[in-house]
């Protein structure tokens, strides 16, 4: 190797380094700093929630800054958060990996003066300022059921059947409290739906297709299979249409139209469940700007552009509002 | 020599790899047999047999690749990611409108170029392979979420699917033929061609081989680059069997691959390997990421058993040699 | 001696941290109070812990992949110990006790069945965060009691405590071990060349047993402290701890190959590691950056070196 | 007629100067002996016309133009094929792959066409009485001295026009030597210019029609080989210090009580050696002559318990023992120096100071295992001095030593420790005369401090130069035991090599129960 390219080596690390500090330094104006950690990054999902945030930051001068991991791990969001306290941003908030690991983070938040809050994904801590819920868990649940049930109803002629839940990370708390109100919305409603298997594929489409291929082969009477996260609805939805069961396996879940729109397009799915993320992350932004100022939230209060939202005192939780249920009709909306 | 040799009965080549292999068998059927009853017969249902054999697939196709690396002493651990990176940009290909025919080419190209950057860092920059692989392993990640960012590709044509596996001649998916096809010129090529020989001889001795004038450093980085092509037909057929692209697609896709070829008796020294067991490998690995779920257990199961069958199989080579 | 090796990889890395450290404190002037030093500390304990192990394994010419996977699986032991009443040294002890063990599963695989400890301890990867996910069936366990809390959330003075009373002291203590031990002096023997090892007495089964014996026992102390950091242990965690460690191992000059390499360059690749992981984060630049950045280093400092001395010969060859 | 020849040509690594400036030429139907003790710069000048190193200055001339060996592909484009001392082997794959590697034939298909190699191979295998069922075998499962066969039919297939010999013999049974003579004769005939790197100064004169001598890098002369005196070749050598051949044998006085140290009975290793009997008495050195692959070293090993012997009973001192690792044969008292310096004894990157410390640790470490680092150093230079090890220092890397002084410093490793028996398995191979004559010294002392002393060897100069009684082991069988006397070399080979008629067998087997 020459003498040349020996100092040109150096010269490109030295300078992807530099780059990428320089690249983000940061501007200290008289503006608040809210932190957002998502789960991840690289997802759509978070994106578009990170797209609401940049609009309310924009609307109500706040700087935002989006910072996660790269996979759905906890102890990265720790550091992160960690990193964010250090920084002195106003505000610092997560969807959380893990309800329990982020105490020792709050509190030290907390001792500084930050404010604390979670989204999305809830921290159970008591300094936790803010929840920002995108929807009643229950009613999320229970509304994911009503649609499959309506489902194997056009399916069949009747709503009973053989059903398997496809889920993301084991781990995940949002996604196990929507497992359990929709087990307990088929134990009170729908007693002739039997679930047969919850079966855990992580954040990763292929796995999810490879589960549900099995599960559809382990129960060739399967009448409807539910994806609990993102990827496991498109997952199940590409091993239905693979295993010819198209039309005689109901698929159904909570996911976003841009996932999804492929097989809501060619019929595989027919309706999913969710929120709009974009509203979500709004109105997280508009919360937390109440807090940085000190104001206190009623039980009902009137967001610019979201409209009413109501506020539970006890559990410091605002709410979005109901599930929206996606098809044909709302397929194109971007996130 | 101070280390025993091996034993007096001097057993043809060809005999001593099959006992290995005829193990494996062994597993295979056993394995087959015990989740073909513990599933009351759902394992033989079509949709099942589609799934295995395409899963299968996958992993047998770089890990032909990953056999030949191993054989010439080496190891990539970056397959992961590469196959992540590569459907980030095969994607995208489709993402512009391109057809399946005219996108095959980007898989190919640029599972190439990614072999080729993991071959030359260790060929003529000398880093060793494992380091090498594990540093381009985060490079390419990280890589393939810059150039999909916050992006899913979920726009990848039907004509994915239908192909690769929805296309069944004689009731086998059009990617599995496409992987027996490759392992079988594989197979012809480090038999009975003599670059596959040559292949051997850098596992055995690197410098022997240097002296009796066979180009070492072009062969590894052609065994390199070979399996970052082969990584592209395993994109391609990972786009059929689920048509998504996601930043994280193909994590820890490299530990399968390397259980695949350890477990189908290629040695980690160099020298010593053979496709065949490789196939092999690679069905039980299958098998067992397949059974849990027909079992009715949890998928946690499969690491485990997935463990435990790769110490018995290597244990049980162990024990053969000492005989 | 087993010093750094001055001419070796050490001179690489330091002009690498140089430079992000450069980089780092244009980008954000802040980066520069004890808050953050003592954050990156806390950081840098836990992989560090890990990467002291995973040494002396390397150093004796094998590799441990499951290091990561002893990590949540002796984590998870502990958490469920203490959610069953156990108190919490008691089952602290007992994590560690599952640490060794599972390094002794390792060991006594490598050295009985004669196998390369990377198939090993691939196979007893996939085993243990099985077991892990298993005996958990994949849930995180939370709620320990307050006295656990001191392991990853303790101070003294206002320094964590995981720094000055584990990771410091053990570092002292593994480099003694290293330099001034017969324990130490073996490892390296054993790791420059095995045969000749065994052939001058030294029992290189039980070097190589204890070696993987030390990397289970500082996992599961890793996993301890993160468990304590976190109060929440999980069974996926440490996922990408194995390869990482490794990583530092190998940045902090040891060879690969065995024979080559010390503890103390280990902390020096901690410490860079640490602080690209913070600096970036601190400057607001995503986690795959930091892994992307992490493997470029690792590229570039073997390569620079290796071309340094092809400089170095020619130069001689010059003279 | 086709000649090579070098010109003026130097080679320097880092500051060393490994060549400096030869002129030599080798020319067809001549042998042409390269002479001179390690580090005279024969492997160097060996790598450079193969192509493995390049030289720094000077010219090289095939035919009498100027060409670059830059590549061992272009030496061998060239004709310039080489015989290693270690052969240089693929061990998992066939004696037939390991013959045509680089060189395969291939059918129309462009496959590999076996038939083919296989006869092409099978008259050169005939020429060197090589079975040719031979080319299905694994290397691994051959004794080197077959695979060195095998190497020399590699060179030969190929079309050879200058072919190197670099100590081809040392591993090489009489008769197998024997027909290689043979074999060098009839490429000679045929034109082949041949190069011959030898120790051994009888088989110069019986094969070489001239010889150079180098020393340190320089040519200091060539010869024809009628005008050149084996005494005037080892002045030439070793600039006159003398050589093994010149010392006297073992005086008798050290022949004394002779109490039996280590007995082996009826020791059998599966696969190469079997039922073997001897004993080793204190105070004497008994030479343990045999072929390579005879089974020296492996009974060697099992007395070591470094491999587990199949059968047999070992006795050490009056006492069963059962060795299952070399660290229990140290501690009992039993020492082995095993004979791949460089794969079994030395850490190559290591100081000094911790090869030589490797196998006495425990006596530098406390309670705490923390180790005596002066003591250490200090014992070091003492075992420099005494073993005469140059070097710059205790830290000095052992791999920057000469292959003499690195000999000297495991030699020493197991010299200073109070061992009952210790057996030394090719002590002094491939170093030079000084070392040679210096480790033969240092053995004799060890002997005369009351140890029981084995040294295995092929060469059979040395066996007789050092033992006081020689032990001949055949095909993993004790041959027959010499009794302190003179030995005529002939009888002592005679006895390795063997009759044509196994019966003899038993009847020598017996002369070690005599012994006892």
């Amino acid at each position: 190797m020459s003498r040349h390219a020996f100092f040109k080596r150096w010269a490109v690390l030295g300078g992807t380094t530099l780059a990428l500090a320089l690249g983000s330094s940061a501007t200290w104006a008289e503006q608040y700093t809210v932190g957002f950690v998502p789960k991840l990054v690289g997802i759509p999902y978070f994106a578009a929630m990170k797209q609401g945030m940049d609009k309310a930051g924009k609307q109500f001068d706040m700087k935002i800054v989006y910072q996660g991991p790269s996979s759905a791990d906890v102890a990265q969001q720790v550091n992160i958060v960690s990193s964010l306290i250090n920084q002195g941003v106003d505000a610092i908030g997560v969807a959380a990996n893990s309800p329990t690991a982020f105490g020792p983070m709050v509190k030290k938040a907390r001792d500084k003066n930050i404010v604390f809050y979670s989204t999305d994904s809830q921290v159970d801590a008591d300094g936790n300022q803010l929840r920002v819920s995108q929807v009643n868990d229950k009613a999320l649940g229970y509304k994911v059921i009503d649609v499959l049930a309506a489902q194997l109803k056009a399916n069949t002629g009747k709503t009973s059947g053989k059903v398997a839940f496809v889920s993301g990370g084991s781990t995940a708390t949002n996604l196990n409290t929507w497992i359990k109100f929709m087990k307990a919305r088929l134990a009170d409603k729908y007693p002739d739906i039997e679930l047969v298997d919850v079966q855990y594929g992580g954040e990763d489409v292929t796995k999810a297709t490879n589960i549900t291929n099995q599960l559809i082969s382990a129960y060739p009477d399967l009448d409807g299979i539910v994806g609990v996260n993102t990827t496991s609805v498109p997952g199940a939805a590409q091993a239905v249409l693979t295993s010819g069961k198209k039309g005689q396996i109901a698929v159904t879940g909570i996911t976003d139209p841009n996932t999804i729109r492929p097989y809501v397009m060619n019929g595989t799915v027919n309706k999913v469940v969710l929120w709009n993320p974009i509203d979500l992350g709004y109105l997280t932004g508009w919360g937390v700007k109440q807090l940085l100022e000190g104001k206190s939230f009623k039980p009902v209060n009137d967001v610019p552009g979201l409209g009413k939202v109501k506020y539970d005192e006890q559990t410091k939780t605002l709410l979005l509002g109901p599930p929206m249920v996606i098809d044909k009709s709302n397929i194109q909306m971007d996130f | 020599m101070a280390t025993p040799a091996s034993s007096g009965l001097n057993w043809p080549s060809w005999i001593n790899v099959s006992v290995r292999e005829l193990l494996l068998v062994v597993g295979v059927i056993v394995i087959t047999a015990g989740i073909s009853i513990g599933s009351s017969g759902n394992f033989w249902a079509a949709s099942n047999l589609t799934n295995l054999m395409i899963s299968t697939a996958i992993t047998l196709v770089p890990a032909i690749g990953m056999t030949v690396i191993i054989v010439t002493g080496g190891i990539d651990v970056s397959v992961g990611s590469m196959l992540g990176l590569v459907a980030v940009a095969g994607g995208t290909a489709f993402e512009y409108g391109l057809g399946l025919a005219a996108a095959t080419p980007v898989f190919l190209i640029a599972g190439a170029i990614l072999g080729l950057i993991n071959g030359a860092l260790i060929t003529y920059g000398r880093v060793p392979p494992v380091i090498a692989t594990l540093g381009t392993l985060s490079v390419y990640r990280a890589a393939a979420f810059l150039f999909l960012g916050n992006h899913w590709i979920t726009m990848i044509p039907p004509s994915v699917t239908e192909t690769m596996v929805l296309t069944q001649p004689l009731g086998v998916p059009v990617a599995v033929w496409i992987a027996l096809v490759l392992l079988a010129l594989g197979m012809v090529f480090l038999a009975r061609l003599p670059r596959g020989r040559h292949i051997f001889a850098i596992g055995n001795n690197e410098n022997a081989a240097r002296l009796n004038g066979i180009p070492v450093e072009r062969i590894k980085l052609a065994a390199y680059t070979l399996t970052g092509v082969l990584v592209g037909v395993a994109a391609l057929m990972s786009l059929g069997h689920s048509p998504m692209v996601q930043t994280t697609t193909g994590t820890g896709f490299e530990l399968t691959v390397i259980a695949a070829v350890v477990l189908g008796g290629t040695e980690l020294t160099g020298g010593r390997g053979s496709l065949l067991g490789t196939l092999l490998g690679a069905i039980l690995v299958g098998l067992v990421q397949n059974g849990v779920v027909l079992l009715h257990i949890q998928p946690f199961w499969s690491g485990v058993v997935l463990g435990v069958i790769i110490l018995v199989s290597v244990g049980s080579a162990t024990v053969r040699r000492n005989d | 001696m087993n010093r750094i090796d001055w001419t070796g990889r050490a001179p690489v890395l330091l002009v690498i941290s140089l430079i992000t450290l450069i980089g780092v404190s244009i980008g954000a002037p802040g980066i520069w109070s004890t808050d953050n030093l003592f954050a990156m500390g806390v950081l840098a304990v836990e992989i560090g812990i890990i990467a002291l192990g995973q040494t002396f394994v390397i150093n004796t010419g094998g590799i441990d992949l499951s290091v990561g996977a002893i990590f949540a699986l002796a984590q998870v032991v502990m958490g469920l110990a203490m959610v069953g009443g156990v108190p919490w040294p008691l089952a602290v002890m007992l994590g560690l006790g599952v640490g060794v063990l599972c390094g002794l599963v390792n060991g006594l695989a490598t050295v009985w069945l004669r196998v390369p400890a990377i198939i090993v301890t691939l196979a007893t990867m996939f085993a243990f965060s099985g077991l892990a996910l298993v005996i958990t069936s994949g849930i995180d366990v939370s709620g320990f009691p307050e006295g656990f809390a001191v392991l990853g959330q303790g101070t003294i003075g206002s320094v964590p405590l995981q720094i000055v009373a584990i990771y410091l002291p053990l570092l002292v203590l593994l480099a003694v071990v290293q330099w001034r031990t017969r324990f130490g002096r073996l490892v390296h023997l054993t790791g420059t060349n095995t045969l000749a090892a065994r052939l001058t007495g030294i029992r290189i089964g039980r070097v190589q047993i204890a070696t993987f014996v030390i990397a289970g026992g500082l996992a599961a102390l890793a996993g301890a402290i993160n468990a304590s950091r976190l109060t929440t242990a999980r069974p996926d965690a440490g996922a990408t701890d194995n390869l990482i460690s490794i990583a530092i191992v190998v940045l902090g000059g040891s060879s690969i190959f065995g024979g080559k390499g010390s503890v103390v360059g280990t902390a020096l690749a901690t410490l860079v590691i640490a602080l690209v992981n913070y600096g970036l984060s601190f400057n607001n630049l995503n986690a795959i950056y930091q892994s992307g950045l992490i493997g470029l280093i690792l590229i570039v400092a073997v390569l620079m070196q290796n071309i340094m001395l092809s400089i170095q010969q020619r130069r001689a060859a010059a003279t | 007629m086709a000649s090579f020849e070098l010109r003026g040509v130097g080679k320097r690594f880092g500051g060393v100067r490994a060549l400096d400036d030869i002129d030599i030429r080798f020319e067809s139907g001549r042998v042409h002996a390269l002479l001179g003790e390690n580090g005279a710069g024969k492997s160097t000048l060996i790598k450079i016309l193969t192509g493995a190193v390049t030289p720094t200055n000077g010219e090289i001339r095939v035919d009498d133009t100027t060409v670059t060996i830059d590549s061992p592909r272009r030496a061998q484009e060239l004709g310039i094929a080489a015989v290693y001392q270690e052969p240089t082997v693929y061990p998992h794959m066939t004696v037939r792959e390991n013959l045509f590697m680089g060189q395969e034939l291939r059918g129309r298909s462009g496959m590999l066409d076996r038939r083919a190699m296989t006869a092409a191979a099978k008259p050169l295998l005939a020429r060197l009485r090589l079975d040719p069922s031979i080319l299905s075998r694994r290397m691994s499962s051959l004794s080197i001295g077959y695979q060195q066969l095998v190497l020399i039919t590699q060179a030969l297939l190929r079309d050879t026009r200058l072919l190197i010999f670099d100590e081809p013999t040392s591993i090489l049974s009489r008769e197998e030597t024997a027909r290689l003579f043979e074999i060098i004769g009839e490429l000679r005939e045929a034109g082949t210019a041949i190069v011959y790197i030898t120790h051994r100064m009888e088989e110069i004169h019986q094969i070489a029609d001239e010889v150079t001598v180098l020393t340190n890098g320089e040519r200091r002369g060539t010869y024809p080989i009628a005008e050149v005196s084996t005494e005037r070749m080892l002045s030439l050598m070793t600039g006159g210090h003398g050589s093994a051949r010149d010392r006297e044998p073992a005086s008798e006085t050290v022949q004394r009580e002779r109490r039996p140290m280590l007995e082996v009975t009826n020791l059998s290793v599966a696969g190469h050696c079997e039922d073997i009997s001897w004993q080793l008495p204190a105070g004497c050195i008994t030479g343990l002559y045999g072929l390579v692959g005879s089974g020296r070293s492996e009974a060697a090993l099992a007395l070591y318990g470094h491999i587990r012997p199949s059968a047999g009973r070992i006795q050490l001192d009056g006492q069963t023992i059962r060795p299952r690792h070399p660290a229990d044969a140290i501690k009992l008292g039993l020492g082995y120096l095993p004979e791949d310096r460089q794969f079994q004894g030395v850490f190559l990157d290591k100081s000094l100071e911790q090869n030589l410390t490797s196998n006495t640790l425990p006596g530098f470490s406390n309670v705490f295992d923390l180790l005596d680092l002066a003591g250490m150093r200090r014992f070091t230079t003492e075992l420099m001095n005494h073993y005469n090890i140059k070097a710059p220092g205790a830290d000095t890397s052992i791999g920057d030593l000469s292959g003499g002084n690195q000999q000297k410093g495991l030699f020493s490793r197991w010299a200073n420790l109070p061992l009952k028996a210790l057996i030394l398995d090719e002590p002094t191979r491939g170093i030079d005369v000084g070392a040679k004559d210096e480790i033969h010294r240092f053995i004799r002392h060890l002997a005369d401090r009351g140890m029981a002393v084995g040294v295995i060897s092929s060469d059979l100069d040395e066996v007789l130069a050092v033992s006081d009684r020689i032990i001949v082991m055949r095909e993993g069988r004790i041959a027959d035991t010499f009794e302190h006397g003179p030995h005529s070399a002939e009888t002592v080979l005679a006895s390795a090599i063997g009759s044509a008629d196994d019966d003899n067998r038993a009847a020598h087997h017996d002369t070690t129960e005599e012994s006892a």
